[in-house]
């Protein structure tokens, strides 16, 4: 992160060279990022063809109404890593919590990064966008809003890191006070990657980088803008409590024998089935382990809106609200409507007995 | 956390579960037809494939251990086997907290990253030469103090 | 005053109550009862479905007592029950059913599609949709006091050739005897011998019994047209004469729907319980059979097999009685592969012999019975119906058949053990 | 609207509405038929009418040798699809669920695929029986538009819910909310129609019953 505008000449290949790495590590790294990025293994030689050759990019950070766990999340990766390497090869020009510049010098940087690499640079959000009153959020006096259309404009492609910038996120949340909005809703013209979750894994934002750096365009998306390659299957699919779950065997309670057992965590509101995310087999903590491996539910933190998604704990396929009194009431309710009706239909029986006229056999014909 | 404690978590499925396995074993086999045919080589993802835990292990059980074990330290460690069926590689690759990165089942000759590679092979050459010239340079001015 | 729409319609209210309103409600159109019905299943027509029947009945039951039929009929979207429905319908409610209640044992949410279609017809006939025959049978029962317009003075003339026959007194109206028999207009003209065959019986158990001479007519047309007010007026006489004559229990013949009307329908129509029993003849002679009062002695060697008259064992719950008496008389005796309460029906019941319109379609699902016949090949078959008896020998003769006729009473007569 | 949005209006506003609905019409019509009432029988009994009843409600479930060979098809896809609804609704882990947080108390699941495999049988089962209703001529001629609507709001949340189950094209939240949402338009429709039978067939079996048995014939 000590690179400035200063390196953008240099190739990839050049500036990990200078750093010692050999071309067998090279090759290592290329090999696992083309596993990171769930390219076929015949593609390595290109990816480091590519990689080679690739100019560092210029990175500019933006970070809007956000906790700082996106940013924290990927510094807190310890120990040098593939990711880092990374990292180490683009050009973070402007990233308010990283530098060391503060105020109207920092501004001086983003404006200084985006002339000089006008219309190439990644533009990487964090955080929502306040609509509701533009002081909401301010950076150096410029409105969220004013500071992310201004970015943008050059910008070759947007990431969106985090919930927050990919929809919204916690900010969004009923009832929105602050009128957050994401990324995606403000800027239309610009391709844009959601790299969602609360915060987002480490190496998804990582392989997107890397891919963008390869191929010089974006990964292939889902329809929420997400990439295939990492949110293309669910939680419940790679789950490996998933053979309890077939076979019914959920834990109830969080201390029961059937979390001690590490059956299956739906009941306790497990959010695994209608969640997109590779916490499953990428892991945390430097693959340690996921939510649902320390025994608790997937909250569902990389889909929009999961903070309304009806309570952490509840069962994805219970009602939201409290049925059984309603049903109680609507029940009380229609017995009293039943006798109502049932009133009329008597009166309309002995109106029709007393409306009876005697039939003899000379009635039976007109 | 405890081995114990992590093993309990980590639940062991029996045989079969994805039923990758067999196809998986009948590609590496046709693999290496095609390879010993027209000398085409073949690299398997095994992040690519779905697996449940303890379907790995158990492809890996089953393809053995052969003649050569080599281990490489190029940001972190990575090891490269060639199992009991020789033409058929497994190469692991480790960060530098021994946590797998990446593993791939190569059906080749030698696994390329095992060569060394040209470029390396080029600054090694040159570094050799300015190691004998800077020993020149040393014994040089230790037999002009000797004198 | 003649019938009309409005009084039609007007019955077909009075005719809904809690149980039409479940069976309505349940209906899934499964078409099992068609199954069920032989004037489908020999005609292969689909709109003689039994629960299409009940159609009209359905259609007010609808519109006037569920809400959102009342709803939907202030919108104007209900199907409404008009002259026209009416008409169409008259043939399917009277010619193509006989009231015989199979399509009540099958269908499997446990619709009485039957008694739907008895409350049909109580709206059909109020409207003016009833058979021209089954309008004049009645006319006759009601001035005449016989459907087929027989007169005291003829069963007196019966009366007397049993009498001469048995040599033993057939007792007329008196009072404070136990047992009072009634006769279908059937029995009278078309099988004197029932009357023979019970004087026989009855001297030989030693009861005390009469025949009413002001009301001895069993059969009941205002059951089969459908209208109430006529059934109660003839079940009324039958009521009169009884309490006139004291009697503990009356006899209903071997006639279907006579047993129907004077044991089941009777009360509800007359609006009181009886202050009598009603029985029918087989539960009379069952009771004496068991009391060791009816003794009989030798076996038909004859392979014999018993049609069940659907309104006296399926519809009206006499189905072990006859078993029990025919054990005593037949050494060879062979159920029908349908039998007791799924005995399928001859095809005139129901008021559909009276229905001179009908004559073609009874004769054509009688192939019904003719497939149950043929699987058991019987020498002869016994009855205990003179309607079933008269059409079963008419469909026999009609498909070349020639097995004959029994009445199980007569049968029983003939064997009885010489004291 | 987002998929959240749209789960989680199913979930809530939309379930609460299909359970009131529900709910209260069932319970309108109940009471609505029960207090139409019955005149009591004044002719003397042969046979009790409550036990006989009862016996009917579930004797019916049986049907005799002959109609059995008569209607093989329908009884069998009958008895198929709902013993598959019956389980899938009431013996898949998900639903015991929903159910145990309506009613207060729950009871154990079967293995899902068992539960996968049966709703398969009865998606099978009722599309042979729309075949069915429309090549034999009686059904044809019954079938009205509010069978086709019965069939269809009955197959919808078995197709949805396996769909969803195995999260066929679209993502698993919008799947799962279209399965609630069928489910819901099954609640909304259940009482304007013969879904009905569903609580009436028990009263109609009763009263049948009870007519035949208060004559002496078990029927």
């Amino acid at each position: 992160m000590t690179n400035r505008s200063n390196g953008n000449d240099k190739t990839l290949g050049e500036v990990l060279r200078s750093r010692g790495v050999s071309r067998r590590s090279f090759l290592k790294f290329c090999a696992a990022t083309a596993s990171m990025m769930a390219l076929p293994p015949s593609m390595i030689p290109a990816i480091a063809n590519a990689l080679e050759k690739a100019r560092r990019p210029s990175v500019i950070w933006l970070s809007f109404q956000e906790c700082t766990g996106c940013t924290e999340s990927l510094t807190r990766s310890y120990a040098p890593t593939i990711e880092n390497l990374i990292f180490d090869t683009i050009s973070l020009d402007y990233h308010h919590t990283l530098q060391a510049a503060a105020g109207h010098a920092a501004e001086a940087a983003r404006e200084a990064a985006m002339e000089e690499n006008n219309g190439n640079y990644l533009m990487v959000v964090d955080g929502s966008i306040p609509l509701a009153n533009p002081g909401y959020s301010t950076i150096a006096g410029i409105s969220n809003h004013d500071m992310l259309m201004d970015t943008a404009k050059g910008a070759a492609a947007i990431i969106a890191v985090g919930t927050c910038a990919s929809y919204g996120g916690i900010p969004h949340a009923d009832p929105n006070p602050t009128g957050a909005v994401s990324v995606s809703d403000l800027i239309k013209d610009k391709p844009i990657i959601n790299v969602s979750g609360c915060p987002p894994i480490p190496v998804v934002i990582t392989g997107v980088l890397a891919h963008f750096l390869t191929f010089g365009v974006i990964p292939e998306l889902d329809h929420l803008g997400r990439p295939m390659a990492f949110y293309g299957k669910s939680i419940h699919d790679r789950c490996y409590r998933r053979p309890f779950y077939d076979k019914g065997q959920f834990a109830e309670t969080f201390d029961d024998e059937g979390a001690k057992k590490g059956w299956c965590l739906y009941k306790l509101g497990c959010k695994g089935p209608t969640t997109y995310n590779a916490c499953a087999t990428t892991k945390w903590n430097n693959g340690t382990s996921f939510p649902i491996e320390s025994g608790h539910p997937c909250l569902g933190c990389s889909e929009p809106d999961f903070w309304d998604g009806g309570g952490f704990y509840k069962a994805l396929s219970i009602p939201t609200e409290d049925i059984t009194k309603n049903a109680i009431y609507a029940a009380a309710g229609a017995v009293a409507a039943g006798v109502a009706i049932g009133a009329l239909n008597s009166a309309k029986k002995k109106r029709a007995a007393s409306a009876h006229q005697k039939t003899t056999i000379d009635d039976l014909e007109k | 956390m405890s081995e114990a404690a992590i093993q309990q978590f980590n639940i062991q499925i029996g045989n079969e579960l994805t039923r990758n396995v067999q196809p998986l074993l009948h590609e590496i086999r046709h693999a290496l037809g095609n390879f010993l045919e027209c000398g085409e080589t073949r690299i398997i993802d095994l992040r690519s494939i779905p697996l449940a835990p303890g379907e790995e292990d158990r492809i890996l059980s089953l393809l053995g251990q052969g003649e050569v074990q080599a281990q490489l330290n190029a940001l972190g460690p990575s090891e490269i086997i060639e199992t009991e069926y020789a033409g058929v590689w497994v190469v692991t690759h480790y960060n530098a907290d021994n946590e797998i990165i990446s593993r791939f089942i190569e059906i080749t000759a030698m696994p390329d990253i095992l060569r060394s590679q040209t470029e390396d092979a080029i600054a090694a050459y040159s570094r050799l030469a300015t190691t004998l010239e800077e020993n020149q340079e040393t014994n040089q001015s230790f037999a002009e103090k000797q004198k | 005053m003649s019938a009309s729409l409005e009084k039609g319609i007007n019955a077909l209210k009075e005719q809904v109550d809690s149980s039409v309103a479940s069976f309505f409600s349940s209906c899934v159109h499964c078409g099992m009862c068609a199954d069920a019905c032989l004037f489908y299943t020999e005609t292969g027509d689909p709109e003689r479905t039994p629960i299409n029947k009940t159609e009209p009945l359905r259609r007010i039951w609808k519109s006037e007592y569920t809400l959102f039929g009342r709803v939907g009929k202030m919108l104007g979207l209900t199907k409404k029950v008009d002259d026209k429905l009416l008409a169409d319908w008259e043939t399917l409610v009277y010619d193509s059913c006989t009231l015989c209640g199979r399509c009540s044992m099958v269908c499997p949410v446990g619709n009485d599609i039957a008694l739907m279609i008895r409350k049909t017809r109580e709206g059909m006939a109020a409207a003016g949709h009833a058979p021209e025959g089954l309008i004049g049978a009645t006319t006759r029962a009601v001035t005449i006091g016989s459907p087929m317009g027989v007169k005291w003075p003829a069963l007196e003339a019966q009366i007397g050739h049993v009498e001469k026959d048995t040599g033993m007194k057939v007792p007329v109206d008196v009072v404070g005897a136990e047992y009072m028999l009634l006769l279908s207009s059937m029995e009278i003209m078309n099988f004197p011998e029932f009357i023979d065959a019970v004087t026989r019986i009855f001297k030989h158990a030693g009861i005390s019994w009469t025949i009413s001479s002001e009301a001895f007519e069993a059969t009941n047309s205002g059951i089969q047209i459908g209208v109430s007010d006529i059934a109660a007026e003839l079940v009324q006489r039958i009521v009169d004469a009884a309490e006139k004559l004291k009697v503990k229990t009356v006899i209903s013949p071997e006639c279907g729907h006579a047993y129907m009307a004077i044991r089941w329908e009777g009360p509800n129509l007359v609006g009181k319980p009886f202050s009598f029993k009603v029985r029918h003849i087989l539960e009379v002679l069952d009771e004496l059979r068991k009391d060791g009062r009816l003794k009989t002695t030798g076996m038909e060697s004859q392979k014999l097999t018993y049609h069940d008259p659907c309104q006296i064992s399926r519809r009206g719950g006499v189905i072990d009685e006859p078993r029990h008496l025919i054990d005593m008389i037949a050494g060879n005796f062979v159920e029908m592969p349908d039998h007791g309460k799924m005995n399928w029906c001859c095809g005139a019941g129901g008021g559909v012999s009276s229905n001179e319109r009908a004559d073609e379609i009874r004769l054509k699902v009688f192939q019904r019975k003719k497939d149950q016949l043929d699987a058991i090949k019987p020498d002869a078959i016994i009855s205990a119906c003179s309607n079933c008896r008269i059409h079963l020998e008419d469909g026999l003769e009609e498909y070349g058949m020639d097995i004959p006729l029994l009445s199980l009473t007569e049968m029983l007569a003939e064997h009885l053990a010489e004291d | 609207m987002s998929e959240i949005e749209f789960l989680s209006w199913i979930r809530g506003p939309g379930f609460q509405i299909a359970t009131i609905v529900l709910v209260a019409g069932v319970v309108i019509r109940i009471v609505e038929i029960l207090l139409l009432g019955r005149k009591t029988n004044l002719a003397e009994a042969k046979g009790s009418e409550m036990s006989s009843g009862l016996r009917t409600v579930v004797t019916r479930m049986i049907p005799d040798a002959g109609t059995f060979r008569r209607s093989t098809f329908t009884i069998v896809a009958g008895y198929i699809f709902h013993i598959g609804l019956f389980v899938t609704i009431f013996f898949y882990a998900p639903h015991i669920l929903l159910l145990k947080n309506i009613i207060g108390f729950g009871w154990p699941s079967l293995p899902t695929q068992v539960v996968d495999a049966l709703a398969m049988v009865s998606i099978i089962a009722l599309l042979a029986v729309l075949v069915h209703r429309f090549s034999n001529k009686v059904l044809r001629f019954l079938t009205n538009f509010e069978d086709l609507l019965v069939w269809f709001v009955t197959i919808a949340p078995l197709v949805t819910g396996y769909v969803a189950f195995h999260r066929i094209g679209l993502p698993p939240s919008t799947l799962l909310g279209i399965h609630i949402l069928s489910v819901e338009l099954l609640m909304v429709v259940f009482p304007f129609t013969k879904l009905m039978h569903t609580f009436t067939l028990f009263m109609a079996r009763w009263y049948g019953g009870a007519i035949s048995g208060y004559r002496g014939v078990a029927s």
